[in-house]
């Protein structure tokens, strides 16, 4: 509960922000803070320089492309995406932003904290790789853009390295996504989660909790039994824990691949 | 927690165990290592700071030889203390000639303690498996260099 | 800072014209809500002093090891760092907690810091004082222990093979073992018809983990010696009987303070040990310290209910569904200490029975250690574990037997024309009527539809079940079954104490000996008082919370074990009614007549029938305090009592372990629906009703929030709730993200009925009720077996916790779980 | 911009100004209970999860055990002390009370600022929406029966 001692800057623009990240190999980016504060405060890892980027406000914004593009600041909160009109282009985005956690961690925790931690059990990472987006990148002068689906490395690791920021993410248009789940409890952490998109004609199927990283499948098509086949295909080898067996994860896999994908089809 | 594996490498059995059985080259694979010392043959610590996601994992780790056959087979103990994790691990491994080059089929028995362990349950795992394959990899580049200089040694 | 006003009081509204009616009985307004609205309560953690230094412990990160050796040198060099406190320095400065039980669990040594040997993850090797939080936490770390780790043993059945044994002193896992045997289990046997034998049933480990964690603020007056803990501790006349002797000091060393506590449920009663550490700190620093407990700390090291395995369960029953009683094998893992155990080893047996009729029961009862946190009398405290089996027998019997399982129950729950009921180990159940509370449950919860219903679900992919829990809530301990258990103890019967006076200006001040933590005593204390000297509970003034200074408590002080409305405001009733006496006498002094023509009301002592003639109470205050020249010399009086309530106990009979083991027994019958998602094992409770039997409600509107508190707990404890250790001894879910408690959205839609059976015993009819809530756990799991099998086919539900995965794994091979039982049919 | 281990900051709290240094690694919570002896908010848990430390900060219902103090420089914050004008309940207050939705009152703090902040946005909640605007505020006493009937009583 008692952090360890910690340096803080709070810097005014994206470029000083990504200088001082450069500057200090222990520096780390402080977006919401509702998982950083609380990996510090078990002392399990501790950074040595904090890095608050709630001063740039350009990286809030949420805008809406003539294409239907929509282009997410990092700093976007969940709250800023459940209520921005724009996100509505995209409506799975609000839905899965509105399942997380409670009102409370919401209102501080953004988009970009929560792809760039990239705890295996959060909503977004399968989300974002399910849709297709796409990560911008800056870093010492350079900005680049990375496809969700090579954007998660390793757990808490993404293509956003050291000295690096994520300063949007970028979502085609399209409507028929899904997005399935079991919690511990309602609306708890994931015990396995699934999100489908059929927006580019096949199946795009992304499943959280299974790995360090979210695993895309391309399934045949979107019947239940292709979907489950797919998943089956990939052998997966998810962790097992106090809320979950190995093999229980597996067939959680599989079953919510498909509600998602049924969903993603405007199925019930 | 068991890991267990094999790798193979392009170099002759004895430039293996010698990058193997030498602490200021073993030293080199651990990843974050800050600073190293050697006791004896024997004996040797290291101060890593695991890079996780989140921020670094400072931990001292002791490492003690406590078996071998040369050139087949070596046993290490290590004990790592930190303060989001208490590390026990006993790590050995095989090595056999494969043609000119070598196979090593290397165990490690991991038990971990403290907040990392209670808490990370879920990505423990995948944490262990990605230091794996940072360390082989590391181990990798220092078996290449070390065939290097020997092939430069006996090239004089 | 906001200055504080004060508002007026919320007038009571009385109905106009109708002559007062009692405030027992009423949902008056509650008296703590003011300050607690506000953020004006006082918590320990709110406490601060000039000065003081925050105690940080470091603790074990090793299930089980050797303490080789404990360096704080580091520790000390840190700036800020006021001083450390280790385990020698406590074996040396203190002797050990005495144990209750008889060898070999009493020759256990427990202290306040581990002492050569570290027992499970989170034990406390050596605790650090700073300046600030942080820097106690820093320092902390810098503590070096060199540990030797040992092998590590976390299962209770593991553990009775003595391979591994923890207390060297000891020389024995055991910590107390003892056959129960009543009635002829063997001719019941014989004479049935039926024998259904379940090998395992294992009621999991949680905890009920009050919001606000344990701590103290812990002053040392060196002049007196005189310590004085802001503590959260539930019963500070026990926290004394075990601190004193350790410390070497009389027990009025220890005054014990609290205002208002976050919650305890019995996870507050053994906090002796970290107490005590802060008390030699306090002294050796001569500094106040003050230690907070972190959620973390809560669930690796304060307390856990009780884990308790049943085997070879065996089940006499007759053709037309009669139970004749079970023989059951119980081995009950109480972690790395007993601290308040071994008692878990008799208090199951206030309900023996359960709700039910049978006569014949065999228990063969051990409780072990093993390397996991230490046991507290968790709510519910093993009579819940216990019910749950008695419960599981009946819903097992039924689906095995093809029996109705409200039927089943209707047959064999003890008939309202029984009461008092004596059961088969001498229990008197006072009063009841089980079949009723069913029948509400079961009406509340619309149970003739249920078939449509399960239809319904049926064609929505769902499985429907359907659960009914039946249970006691045994309250007010006769202490004397600890006898039972360790014939040379000296602890027998009950009491509480109350003060109440008239002061000078007519304020009525009353202070209780208990230690409320959310029960309203300030509340239905008052209402018990204005119903006896006749005027407002706004007039009296009840002090908040606990002081051993106001000398009003006695050796079994304390809020705990569903007691407070006998023993509490038997208590107040008492000092009361005496001080009613004194008052009537007073004015009959002043009015020169018989104080049996005086009477009290609105405020004023007057002659029956001659209102005018009245003395308001500050005429009699004033009277007594500051104007008393002239009374009678032979008037006896000082308008300030002290009564000592103690229950109408006798001692146990050792030998057959036979005797009267509570006063009263309320009941509360629970029926629940679930739906089960059979694809995912994911289930919802879709209609829930809890019908409960208290007596005399005080308060309908404060016992209502109990029923539903208690329910709560239950339902987490059935569904996500349970402390799972690795096999290193890490513990799994150590704090709210893991151990997912009931939320807003996780809470069913509740319904609740009561009836009202007072109890023949106690003072006002009433009976303490605060820990029934248990029955949850027997529905759900009694819903979840319904909903998962047809009549005879489906698997058996043995475990008290079921997550998602269990109710997946059960449906995989149902196979697996009906080998657990069988059938033999003569 | 500079990186600094503490700073004195200025923060409006119920109306009233104080200025305090604070060191880098001291949550909000901490320097609200502490360092401005303002109690009435409380910690319940050390994940995030409980909500017991609920407070407004400029007008945003937030946890303040995931805030560091020293981001809340500038800010204008409300706690449950700044709920009544000088002795006078909110309609919430006295709701909570009427409608026995406080039993130890350790949760209440926090629930009462969760529900503030629901009824500020949502004037008339459905008991759906009641249930998600407190999700975040774990009670272990009510088994928030009461609790939802006291907001949607006082939102009428």
């Amino acid at each position: 509960m008692l952090l360890r001692d910690v340096e803080y800057a709070r810097p005014a623009s994206v470029e000083d922000a990504v200088r001082l990240l450069s500057e200090f190999d222990g520096a780390r980016a402080l977006a919401g803070g509702q998982t950083l504060i609380n990996v510090m405060k078990a002392r399990a890892a501790s950074p040595d320089v904090l890095v608050d980027l709630n001063d740039l406000d350009d990286l809030k914004g949420i805008e809406l492309g003539s294409d239907g593009t929509l282009e997410i600041g990092a700093m976007a909160t969940y709250t800023d995406v459940m209520t921005s009109a724009e996100a509505r282009a995209r409506p799975i985005l609000g839905e899965v932003c509105a399942q997380i956690a409670d009102v409370q961690v919401r209102n501080r925790g953004t988009i970009g904290g929560n792809v760039c931690s990239n705890d295996p059990t959060n909503h977004l990472p399968p989300l974002l790789v399910a849709v297709g987006a796409t990560m911008t990148i800056v870093g010492a002068g350079e900005e680049r853009s990375v496809p969700a689906d090579e954007f998660f490395l390793g757990v808490y690791m993404t293509a956003a390295g050291p000295g690096e920021l994520l300063t949007k993410i970028t979502v085609p248009p399209g409507k028929s996504d899904g997005f399935a789940s079991v919690t511990i409890g309602k609306e708890g952490t994931c015990i396995v989660n699934a999100a489908a998109s059929l927006s580019d004609g096949s199946p795009r199927v992304a499943i959280g909790c299974v790995d360090a990283v979210p695993v895309l499948l391309q399934p045949s098509s979107s019947e239940a039994s292709a979907v489950r086949e797919a998943v089956r295909g990939a052998s997966l080898m998810p962790p097992s824990d106090v809320h979950a067996s190995a093999d229980y994860r597996r067939h959680l896999a599989e079953v919510l691949a498909a509600r998602a994908v049924t969903q993603a089809s405007g199925g019930k | 927690m068991k890991v267990t594996g094999e790798r193979a490498f392009q170099a002759p059995r004895a430039t293996v165990w010698e990058v193997l059985n030498d602490p200021s080259r073993l030293a080199k694979t651990m990843p974050g290592v800050e600073s190293f010392d050697i006791h004896d043959d024997k004996r040797w610590s290291a101060h890593v700071k695991i890079p996780l996601g989140l921020g670094g994992l400072r931990m001292s780790i002791d490492f003690e030889k406590t078996d071998e056959r040369e050139p087949e087979f070596a046993k290490l103990h290590a004990k790592g203390n930190g303060v989001g994790a208490i590390m026990n691990m006993d790590t050995s491994f095989n090595l056999s000639e494969a043609g000119d080059g070598t196979n090593m089929q290397w165990e490690a028995d991991v038990h971990i303690l403290g907040p990392v362990a209670s808490m990370g349950q879920r990505v423990l795992q995948p944490i262990v498996s990605q230091q794996v394959s940072h360390v082989l990899a590391a181990l990798d580049a220092q078996v290449r260099e070390a065939s290097a200089a020997g092939a430069s040694s006996e090239g004089v | 800072m906001t200055e504080t006003t004060v508002s007026p009081e919320r007038p009571l509204v009385v109905e106009e014209g109708e002559e007062q009616r009692g405030f027992i009985g009423q949902s008056v307004p509650r008296k703590e809500d003011k300050r607690l609205v506000q953020g004006e309560g006082v918590f320990f953690d709110d406490v601060k002093r000039h000065e003081m230094g925050f105690v940080h412990f470091a603790r074990s990160p090793y299930a089980h090891a050797r303490i080789k050796s404990v360096d704080v040198s580091k520790a000390l060099e840190l700036d800020g760092v006021y001083g450390t406190l280790t385990g020698d320095e406590v074996a040396i400065l203190t002797d050990p907690f005495f144990e209750l039980s008889t060898p070999p669990g009493a020759n256990i040594k427990d202290y306040a810091l581990a002492v050569g040997k570290v027992r499970h993850v989170g034990d406390p090797v050596a605790a650090v004082v700073a300046r600030t939080r942080e820097l106690a936490r820093d320092a902390a770390e810098l503590v070096e222990v060199d540990y030797e780790p040992l092998p590590v043993l976390l299962d209770g059945e593991e553990a009775l093979k003595d391979e591994v044994v923890l207390h060297d002193d000891a020389a024995s896992n055991t910590v107390w073992s003892g056959i129960f045997d009543w009635g002829d289990f063997d001719a019941a046997l014989a004479e049935a018809d039926h024998v259904v034998r379940i090998e395992r049933l294992h009621f999991d480990r949680f905890s009920s983990t009050p919001l606000e964690c344990s701590g103290c603020l812990v002053e040392y007056n060196r002049g007196t010696g005189q310590w004085t803990i802001h503590g959260t501790h539930q019963m500070p006349g026990v926290g004394a009987i075990w601190m004193a002797p350790a410390l070497r000091v009389g027990i009025d060393k220890l005054r014990f303070v609290s205002q208002d506590i976050g919650g305890g449920f019995g996870n507050k009663i053994t906090l002796h040990p970290q107490f005590t550490a802060c008390c030699l700190l306090a002294r050796k620093l001569n500094r106040p310290v003050q230690w907070t407990e972190w959620r973390t700390d809560q669930h690796t090291a304060n307390t856990h209910g009780n884990e308790r395995t049943f085997l070879d369960v065996t089940v006499p029953v007759k053709a037309d569904g009669t139970m004749l009683g079970f023989s059951v094998r119980a081995i009950d893992d109480c972690g790395a200490f007993p601290r308040y155990e071994p008692l878990g080893c008799i208090i199951w047996a206030q309900v023996t029975p359960g709700c039910y009729r049978w006569r014949n029961v065999r228990v063969d009862f051990t409780q072990v250690c093993t390397n996991k946190s230490p046991v507290a009398p968790n709510r519910g405290y093993s009579r819940m574990q216990h019910l749950w089996l008695t419960e599981r027998i009946v819903d097992i019997v039924a689906n095995e037997l093809g029996l109705d399982p409200v039927e089943v129950r209707k047959r064999n729950y003890v008939k309202q024309d029984e009461f008092p009921y004596e059961t088969p180990n001498g229990c008197v159940y006072d009063s009841g009527d089980y079949a009723r509370c069913l029948d509400i449950a079961l009406e509340l919860i619309g149970y003739e539809t249920i078939e449509d219903r399960r239809r319904e679900a049926e064609s929505r992919g769902k499985l429907l079940g359907i659960g009914i829990g039946s249970t006691l809530d045994s309250g007010t301990n006769n202490f004397g079954q600890s006898m039972i258990l360790n014939p040379e103890l000296q602890f027998s019967g009950n009491n509480e104490v109350a003060t109440v006076k008239l002061d000078i200006f007519g304020e009525i001040v009353v202070t209780l000996g208990t230690v409320p933590q959310g029960q309203s005593h300030e509340t239905t204390t008052a209402q018990v008082v204005a119903d006896i000297l006749g005027c407002s509970p706004d007039d009296v003034n009840v002090r908040a919370g606990h002081d051993t200074y106001w000398n009003s408590h006695a050796g079994f002080s304390g809020t705990y074990a569903s007691q407070f409305a006998v023993t509490g405001l038997g208590a107040v009733k008492g000092a009361a009614d005496k001080l009613a006496g004194e008052m009537k006498l007073l004015a009959s002094a002043v009015f020169g007549c018989s104080p049996d023509d005086i009477e009290l009301a609105e405020g004023h002592a007057r002659i029956k029938g001659n209102p005018e003639a009245a003395l308001p109470f500050m005429a009699l205050g004033a009277i007594l305090n500051a104007n008393n020249a002239g009374l009678p010399p032979d008037l006896d009086i000082s308008l300030n009592v002290r009564y000592v309530y103690r229950p109408p106990f006798e001692k146990p009979d050792l030998e057959r372990k036979f005797g009267n083991l509570t006063l009263t027994y309320a009941t509360q019958i629970h029926a629940c629906v679930v739906e089960v998602d059979p694809e995912t094992g994911v289930y919802e409770i879709v209609d829930y009703a809890a019908v409960d039997d208290c007596g005399k409600r005080i308060h309908p509107q404060i016992v209502e929030g109990q029923v539903h508190g208690a329910t709560a707990h239950a339902l987490g404890a059935a569904t996500h709730e349970i402390f799972t250790y690795d096999e290193e001894g890490n513990l799994l879910t150590p704090n709210f993200y893991d151990y997912h408690v009931p939320h807003a959205l996780d809470m069913p839609p509740m319904r609740t009925g009561y009836v009202e059976s007072e109890s023949p015993f106690t003072p006002l009819g009433a009976k303490g009720m605060g820990e029934g809530g248990g029955a949850g756990i027997h529905a759900m799991c009694a819903a979840l077996q319904n909903a998962l099998g047809r009549r005879g086919e489906g698997p058996i539900v043995s475990r008290s916790c079921n997550p998602y995965h269990r109710v997946w794994e059960l449906l995989q091979n149902p196979s697996e779980s009906r080998k657990l039982v069988t059938v033999e049919s003569r | 911009m500079d990186v600094v281990s503490s700073k004195t900051i200025t923060v409006e709290v119920n109306g009233a100004r104080y200025e305090r240094e604070v060191d880098a690694r001291r949550l909000l919570i901490h320097f609200l209970r502490d360092d401005l002896d303002l109690t009435g908010s409380h910690i319940g848990c050390d994940t995030g999860n409980c909500g017991a430390c609920s407070v407004l900060v400029d007008g945003t219902l937030v946890k303040s055990c995931m805030l560091l103090g020293i981001q809340a420089d500038g800010a204008k914050i409300e706690t449950v002390e700044g709920l009544a004008q000088d002795g006078r309940l909110t309609a919430l207050q006295q709701s909570f009370s009427d409608h026995h939705a406080l039993q130890c009152g350790y949760c209440t703090p926090g629930m009462l600022m969760s529900a503030t902040a629901l009824l500020r946005a949502n004037p008339h909640p459905s008991e759906l929406e009641i249930r998600h605007g407190i999700q975040g505020n774990i009670c272990r006493c009510t088994g928030y029966v009461n609790i939802v009937e006291a907001i949607r009583a006082a939102a009428e």
